[in-house]
This record gives C-alpha cells, sequence and structure tokens, in this order.
C-alpha cells in the first residue's frame, strides 16, 4: 500500500516538475494572465461596474454567474447534511464539547468586535478588501464561536425558527431576483445597469447581493456547525 | 521569486499538492485522508493565487494613491469562490465521517474493508 | 527582505504541511492544519491578494478547523499505529 | 407572438437552483406538499429546456452573454446541437421525481423530505448549467454542484454502508474536480482567459506544450473519472447499488453522463486549438472504451444483487460511448451521442423497475426475487423491455446506437475494436437473459415474492411511461441519428458522415 502510494507520488511530482517548466514566470507583467481579460478589467473596471475592489467587481458583476452557483454550492452542503440520517439517539450523543473558561472569556470579549469587523468588510468592500463572503465566513465563525459559549440551545436562539429557512437560502434567491432586475432592467440576466442615471440601482444590486451573501454564508456556515455538533 | 531560474514558488505549490497526495492515498485515517485532500486543494489555490502576482504590485485595489501593475483579480475571485467549494465538500464529507464511525467503530479504510 | 520573507514562508508552508501528514494525534494535524492555512494567509496578504486572505483565514483555517475539530471530538482522537 | 427563446436560457439553470433554495422553506410548513412542488419545478424547467431544443433545431446554435459581457470578459453560456442532444435528459426527472414519493414517504422521515428534493432539483440544475455553459470555470463550479449533491444522495438511503460508499464516491470525486481546476488553472495561467472558445484560440503554437499536455491530462483523467470508465470505475458499484433506486436512476441514467459531456467539450477545445496530439488520444480513448465494455460486462456477468447488476452494466454502456468518441469516425460518435441519451432513458427505466420490484418484496438479489413476474406482471414487463433495448435486439434503439458504433469501427480500420464491442454485447446479452430468466422462468422461492402485489400508480405510471419511451425511441429510428449528427461534426477531426 505504502509503495504503491509512493510510486504514485513520484510519478505525479516528476510529471508536475516537467509541467513547471514552461510556465510563464508569473511575477512577469507581460504574462498572458495580466494581459488580455485581466488588462481589461483594469483599466475600465472602475467605470463599468462602479467598485474600486476589482476582486469584488469580478465576483459580483463580471462573474457573478460563478458567484450565483457558488452559493447554491453551500445551499447544497446544507441541504446534504440536512438530507442524511440523523446519527445515532439523543442518548448516546455527546455532551457539548468541553471548553476552558480562558476560551469562553476571550469569545465574550472578541465577540462583539467580530461582528463589527464582519459588517465593516461587508460595507466598505466596494472600496477595501473585504465584502459579503468574507463577511459571512466571519459571521459564521462568530456563530461558531457563540455556540461555545451559549451552548446549542443559546446559539440556536440567535436564529429564529421561522425565519432559519429562508435566511438560509437568501443568497440564491436574492440572486435570482437580482439577476431577474437586471434582466428586465438590461436586458441580459444578471446584467448591471451602467447608465449615470442608474448608478443608484446599480449600486443597491451590487449591495444586496453583498448582505445576502453575508447573511445567507454566515447563516448557513452555522446551521453546519449546529447540524454537525448535534 | 525565481532564483537559479527555479520559480520557487510553483516548485513550493507542486510540492504541497504532492505532501496533500500522499496523505491522500497513503494514510488509512479517513480524516487524515480528508486531510490530505484539503491540503491539495489549498496548493491548487495557492498556485492560481501566485499566478496572479506581478513583481511589486498593488492589490487590485483601485483607490487613491494605488499604483499599477496590480495583481490580476480573476485568480483572486476563482480561489474565493474555490475556498467555499472547498469547505462545503469537506463539510459533507465530515458528516459522513462521523456516521460511518458511529456505524463501524473505526475510522481506518483496511478495516472498514473488512467489514461488510 | 522581501525574498527573504517569502522564502521562510515556503519553508514554514512546507513544514506545517509535513507536519500535518506526520501527527498521529488527529487533534494535533487539524490544529497544525490550521496554522499551514494561516502561513498560506500571511502569504497572500504579503503579496497582494488581501481578499484571498480574509476568506483564507476565516473559511479555511477557522471555519474548517471547528468543523474538524468537531469531527475529531465525535470519533477518535487517535490514528491507528 | 414569438417568445424570444435565447433570452430563456440562463432561466433553465437559475429556475431548478431557486426551486431548490424554496424547498425547505416550504418543508418547513407542510412537508407533503415538498414532492408535487419539485415536479411543478422540474416540469417548468423541462417546458423552457424543451421550447431552447426546438429553438436550436430550427434557427442553429446560438451564446448568451451573462451580464451582457461578451466573449472573454464575462461568462458566456453556449446553446449548440450536442447541449440540445443532451438536455432533454432532464425530462427524465419529470419521471423519477414522481416515481420517489412513494420511497420518501416511506423511507425517511418529514423533516428530511424538503433536503432531498432539494437535492434532487441541485442535481438537474447543476446538470443542465453543466452541458450550456461556455466558460471552463464556470464548468468547474457547475459539476461541483452536481457531485457535491450526488455524494449526498446516495448517503440518503442508510446509515454505514451508505454513508461508506458515498465518502469513497466523494474522495474520488473531489479529486477528480481537483483535476479539472487544475487544469482549468493551467489553461488559465497560458491564456489568460477561461471562456471555452477564447482559451481554444489562443492556445497558439508559441504555447509551452508542457503545460498544455498536463491541463488536457488533467482535465481528461477528471471526466474519465466522473464517466467511471474501467480503471477509474471503483467508485461506482457501490455507490449506484446503494443508493435508493431512484436515485440510482438518477446517478447511472444521468449524472454519469456528465463526465461523457465534459470529455466531448474538452476534445472540442483541443480540437480547435490543435494543441495536443489527438489521434493517439483518441485511440488510448478507444482502448479505455473497448475494455470499460469488456470488464463491465464481464463483472455483471457475477453479480446477483440486481442493483449492482445494473450498475456494472452502466459501466460496459459508458465503455460503448467512449470508444464511439475514440474511434474519431463520424459513424461511431453519432452512435455515442445517440447512445448517451439512449443509455440513460434505459438505465433510468431498469432502476426504477428494480426499485418497484425491491419495493414490493423487500428481496433485492436475482436468486431472491425469482419469479416475481407472476406477482408483478406489468414490473417485470417492463425490466424485460428495458433488458431487450439495452442488449440491443434490433428494433431497439440500442441495436441502432451499437450498430453505427461498429461501422465506425469498420470505417476508421479498427475492426479488432469492432470485436470487442461484438464481445461485450455478448456478455450483456448473457446477463440480461439470466435476469429475464430468474424473474419470468423459475418458480418463487420466498412466499413474499409469490403473494407480492404490483406497485401503486404513483410507481406504475412512471414506469409505463418510460418503457413506452423506450420502445418508441427505438422505432423512431434514424430520427435522433439524424438530429446529432451535426452535433457531433464539431466533436471530430472530420466532418460529419
Amino acid at each position: 500500500m505504502k509503495g504503491w502510494a509512493l510510486a504514485l507520488v513520484v510519478v505525479v511530482a516528476a510529471t508536475l516538475a516537467i509541467g513547471v517548466q514552461g510556465l510563464p514566470t508569473h511575477d512577469a507583467p507581460e504574462a498572458p494572465i495580466h494581459d488580455h481579460v485581466g488588462a481589461r478589467y483594469v483599466e475600465r473596471g472602475v467605470e463599468e461596474t462602479g467598485m474600486r475592489n476589482l476582486v469584488g467587481a469580478v465576483l459580483l458583476n463580471y462573474r457573478g454567474f460563478d458567484t450565483m452557483v457558488e452559493v447554491v454550492v453551500i445551499f447544497t452542503a446544507l441541504a446534504a447534511v440536512l438530507a442524511l440520517p440523523r446519527a445515532g439517539s439523543v442518548a448516546d450523543a455527546p455532551e457539548a464539547l468541553p471548553v476552558s473558561p480562558v476560551v469562553l472569556f476571550v469569545v465574550r470579549l472578541l465577540a462583539p468586535f467580530i461582528a463589527l469587523f464582519a459588517i465593516a468588510l461587508l460595507f466598505r468592500g466596494h472600496v477595501s478588501p473585504g465584502g459579503g463572503f468574507q463577511a459571512g465566513a466571519l459571521f459564521g465563525a462568530l456563530f461558531v464561536a457563540l455556540g461555545l459559549v451559549l451552548g446549542r440551545r443559546g446559539a440556536a436562539r440567535l436564529v429564529p425558527e421561522r425565519a432559519r429557512p429562508w435566511l438560509q437560502a437568501a443568497a440564491p434567491l436574492t440572486f435570482a431576483a437580482v439577476a431577474a432586475l437586471g434582466w428586465a432592467l438590461t436586458g441580459s440576466f444578471l446584467g448591471f445597469p451602467q447608465a449615470p442615471e442608474l448608478h443608484a440601482v446599480r449600486e443597491a444590486m451590487a449591495l444586496a447581493l453583498e448582505v445576502a451573501i453575508a447573511v445567507g454564508g454566515g447563516v448557513i456556515l452555522g446551521s453546519l456547525f449546529q447540524t454537525m455538533e448535534a | 521569486m525565481a532564483p537559479f531560474g527555479v520559480d520557487l514558488d510553483y516548485v513550493a505549490v507542486a510540492a504541497l499538492f504532492c505532501i496533500g497526495l500522499y496523505m491522500l492515498v497513503a494514510k488509512s485515517n479517513l480524516l487524515k485522508k480528508l486531510l490530505g485532500l484539503n491540503v491539495m486543494e489549498t496548493s491548487v489555490f495557492a498556485f492560481i493565487v501566485t499566478s496572479g502576482m506581478v513583481e511589486g504590485g498593488d492589490p487590485p485595489l483601485l483607490v487613491a494613491g494605488a499604483q499599477p501593475p496590480f495583481a490580476s483579480p480573476i485568480p483572486q475571485a476563482m480561489v474565493l469562490t474555490g475556498i467555499v467549494v472547498v469547505v462545503s465538500v469537506t463539510a459533507v464529507a465530515l458528516s459522513l465521517i462521523v456516521q460511518i464511525y458511529a456505524h463501524y467503530g473505526t475510522l481506518e479504510v483496511d478495516e472498514l474493508k473488512e467489514r461488510p | 527582505m522581501s525574498d527573504l520573507f517569502d522564502a521562510v514562508m515556503l519553508a514554514l508552508l512546507l513544514a506545517t504541511a509535513l507536519a500535518v501528514a506526520r501527527a498521529r494525534d488527529l487533534v494535533a494535524a487539524v490544529v497544525l492544519f490550521s496554522m499551514y492555512g494561516l502561513t498560506l494567509c500571511l502569504v497572500w496578504q504579503h503579496r497582494g491578494a488581501p481578499d484571498v486572505a480574509i476568506t483564507e483565514a476565516a473559511v479555511g483555517a477557522g471555519v474548517t478547523t471547528v468543523l474538524f475539530l468537531i469531527a475529531v471530538a465525535r470519533t477518535r482522537r487517535e490514528e491507528r499505529r | 407572438m414569438s417568445v424570444a427563446w435565447e433570452q430563456l436560457l440562463p432561466w433553465a439553470v437559475a429556475l431548478p437552483f431557486v426551486g431548490a433554495a424554496l424547498t425547505p422553506v416550504l418543508a418547513a410548513r407542510s412537508p407533503r406538499w415538498t414532492g408535487p412542488w419539485a415536479w411543478g419545478v422540474v416540469l417548468a424547467t423541462v417546458a423552457v429546456t424543451v421550447g431552447l431544443v426546438a429553438h436550436v433545431a430550427e434557427a442553429g446554435a446560438f451564446t448568451y452573454a451573462i451580464g451582457g459581457w461578451s466573449g472573454a470578459y464575462g461568462i458566456e453560456l453556449r446553446f449548440d446541437r450536442f447541449a440540445a442532444w443532451v438536455l432533454p435528459l432532464s425530462l427524465l426527472f419529470a419521471v423519477i421525481v414522481p416515481f420517489s414519493w412513494r420511497y420518501v414517504v416511506v423511507s425517511l422521515e418529514p423533516a428530511r423530505w424538503g433536503a432531498f428534493y432539494a437535492l434532487l432539483l441541485l442535481v438537474m440544475g447543476g446538470m443542465i448549467g453543466f452541458s450550456i455553459t461556455g466558460d471552463l470555470f464556470n464548468l468547474f463550479v457547475f459539476m461541483e454542484v452536481t457531485s457535491l449533491s450526488s455524494y449526498a444522495l446516495v448517503a440518503v438511503g442508510g446509515r454505514g454502508v451508505a454513508a461508506w460508499a458515498a465518502l469513497k464516491y466523494l474522495f474520488l470525486g473531489a479529486v477528480a474536480s481537483l483535476l479539472a481546476l487544475l487544469g482549468t488553472a493551467l489553461l488559465f495561467v497560458l491564456t489568460g482567459s477561461l471562456n471555452l472558445a477564447d482559451v481554444a484560440a489562443r492556445l497558439g503554437p508559441d504555447v509551452a506544450r508542457g503545460p498544455v499536455l498536463i491541463a488536457f491530462a488533467a482535465l481528461v483523467t477528471s471526466f474519465l473519472v466522473k464517466a467511471a470508465v474501467f480503471p477509474l470505475h471503483v467508485w461506482l458499484p457501490d455507490a449506484h447499488a446503494i443508493a435508493p433506486s431512484p436515485v440510482s436512476a438518477v446517478l447511472s441514467g444521468l449524472v454519469v453522463k456528465t463526465g461523457i459531456v465534459g470529455l466531448v467539450r474538452v476534445v472540442q477545445l483541443f480540437h480547435a486549438a490543435d494543441a495536443v496530439p489527438l489521434a493517439g488520444f483518441h485511440l488510448a480513448l478507444a482502448w479505455l472504451g473497448a475494455v470499460s465494455i469488456v470488464m463491465g460486462a464481464f463483472l455483471a456477468i457475477f453479480q446477483d444483487d440486481l442493483k449492482l447488476m445494473l450498475a456494472y452494466s452502466t459501466i460496459s454502456n459508458v465503455g460503448y460511448i467512449v470508444l464511439g468518441f475514440g474511434l474519431a469516425a463520424p459513424y461511431a460518435a453519432v452512435g455515442a451521442s445517440v447512445h448517451v441519451v439512449n443509455h440513460a432513458l434505459i438505465k433510468t427505466t431498469l432502476f426504477l423497475a428494480a426499485g418497484a420490484l425491491i419495493h414490493q418484496t423487500g428481496f433485492r438479489t436475482l436468486s431472491d426475487l425469482r419469479g416475481v413476474a407472476r406477482a408483478m406482471p406489468q414490473t417485470a414487463a417492463v425490466m424485460a423491455i428495458g433488458a431487450v433495448s439495452i442488449v440491443g435486439l434490433p428494433p431497439t434503439a440500442g441495436f441502432l446506437c451499437k450498430w453505427y458504433i461498429a461501422l465506425g469501427a469498420f470505417e476508421a480500420d479498427r475492426a479488432p475494436f469492432g470485436f470487442a464491442l461484438v464481445f461485450g454485447a455478448l456478455f450483456i446479452f448473457v446477463y440480461y437473459i439470466r435476469m429475464v430468466n430468474a424473474l419470468y422462468f423459475q418458480a418463487p422461492v420466498h412466499a413474499r415474492v409469490a403473494e407480492a402485489t404490483e406497485v401503486p400508480w404513483s410507481m406504475r405510471a412512471p414506469l409505463l411511461l418510460l418503457a413506452a419511451s423506450c420502445l418508441v425511441l427505438g422505432l423512431l429510428g434514424g430520427a435522433p441519428l439524424a438530429f446529432v449528427e451535426p452535433a457531433v461534426a464539431g466533436v471530430l477531426p472530420v466532418g460529419g458522415p
């Protein structure tokens, strides 16, 4: 087994070693990666999308369709975990993870700051690093941390039961809504209007996506955590 | 970074890929296999992000004071998507692993193969 | 200076990845994996990809680690020798 | 009034996704309605796809720029004849979903109903997106939706064994996805583009060969794993046999085909770019296909478990498709393309009928199910029609496909592959004869089999509909072939026949 595995790794390593040879040097500004599509984004991205953070511009605007499918992937993970048979009965489920008092203290101390940081990431995402996903991931991490402190019940209370399925579906649904709006306004699915008088609409659409991704992503990450722990 | 004409970044990425692959195929423990898969996946992300770098380049943030050349935004967007995809797959895999342990009482592949 | 930083970081990456592979205690392996993720995040932050760095720190090193730790807690801590 | 069908293309993907997202919301209120809801979503999607296909048949291929970013600057959907040919596969969901109602009610607790139907819709949306996207990275993301929901669907049915089968599937599937991502990344680094057509145009002679070859190998390996071609098939038998029967039908009939579609797309790309030695690749593909045909069929002979036998039969049939494309001869490629749809229909029929037998009797091996035809004549008849179709006896569509692939083998001067094909057909004949023999001509050994009742109508109607479709597709004869011919022209080094 081990020998077979080593042989496979050696073969793959050799293949990669050959493959690396012919690749364009990545630090060179004239590499194809900087010169073709990338160049246009750098040149006209701000004007075309209204976002100074080009990563955000690519994620939400130029390649928004990828992001739409991606939020569907997270949703799929949630549906997957919820569709599995419940592991064991309540009786043989282990108690909550033991947590040291130091951790409890630190989590309580940091929680508001994490939340603040996540919100800052969310709303300043168009001009600084950050945006929906990063904020969502932080919300999710916060959820997990609070779950440790508040216990399962307390963490479950953070998201009201009746709103939960809606929040979990928030990102795909908002994407579809924004796509439909773009369809109506510009004639293309997920199109963002570029006319100057519609800039406010464009910004509102982007913001709606960011918020939905952050909330939806965060709630789903938290739910994944809870389902696994339960 | 390329001393002696060798692109060290790409070499490191390839090495990480191989370490992950080794864990995936040689380890018997399911959790170790999954960690190996994650290492492989991050190595591919590292490759993608690295490919978009440029010597002395700024992040692709066109705010006041930012100077070209900028790192390419496309690889970064791809990797953001990829990271989320990987965490989704990992969460599903971990749920399955927990179920397997609850049923078989082991996480070692060779022991699992012997059970019906 | 920058080259030195990069070289140290790459070495640290490889070292943590190898340590993950070698660790028999699964909790140790998971924590080492999260260190690996954070190192990667530093490299990216340093070299023009702050967005990816934040996400990797929160998701790759944060959420993934916690999910792994829950799984370890619900199964077995030691990898069989 | 004419509908602007082009404008509806992205909704063919968005509809099932929105439907899936709303399913748990509905499930929180009344789980009972999730099944009909999922069916409604499927029917709406099918209406859109059928309209699109009709449009393409009339007006030809078109592209759709998402968000108005045309060319390489955004994501382009591409709806060509090949996509139009495989897209109607989503029609099968319109029978699989109602078939699974009964299974869901009997086997799953209500809290999981919503998630189950959501996953079915996600598989469908992912597959549709996978077949129509014209962007490499988008292809990867759609593949992940399909794969992730498939892993979960395998594990829905039971605890230990099912989870283990699903995890094996997940590990191999994740490596395959990773290889696809690696190939995508390499091509992106080399060309600076992700658009399939644009990448092909930019892979000029000055691009380094080594990385191109590795990218090609990574993408091809990835899709061969997803298609379960012989040495890479190890994940398939357990996953497809252990999954609940409606899920087996989806996986075996449809999800495996994403590997084939991916393969066709990659070959299209590299054929247009002329960047790798495709002749050698085609030969290797033909060999893999031939080995898959023989090994899959050979292993199927020894299976007593009905669903395991069908699973091995899938490996064999995917072998036919891969061989057909590998021969790189017009006739063979047309035959292979038709077999993609043909096998999807027949295997869905067989798995659902097998599921019906298992559902009513509680037994799943051929030796236990002996003589069930007396108690369940209609289901057994459906099973027999499926068997006759897949063996490829002359009036059925299966015959035409295999005949075309064999013609292609002779056309390409590769007669040995023709023999592999015949050899495999013999094996397939043997085990389906064995199956029909067991169901019809042997005495029941279990009282429960002898006294079994016919399945309820929610399961019987889909079965009868499918069996009728198998027969109709056979009687259509050359019509599907005529539709596909222009589609494969772009897949091949030479023009259509």
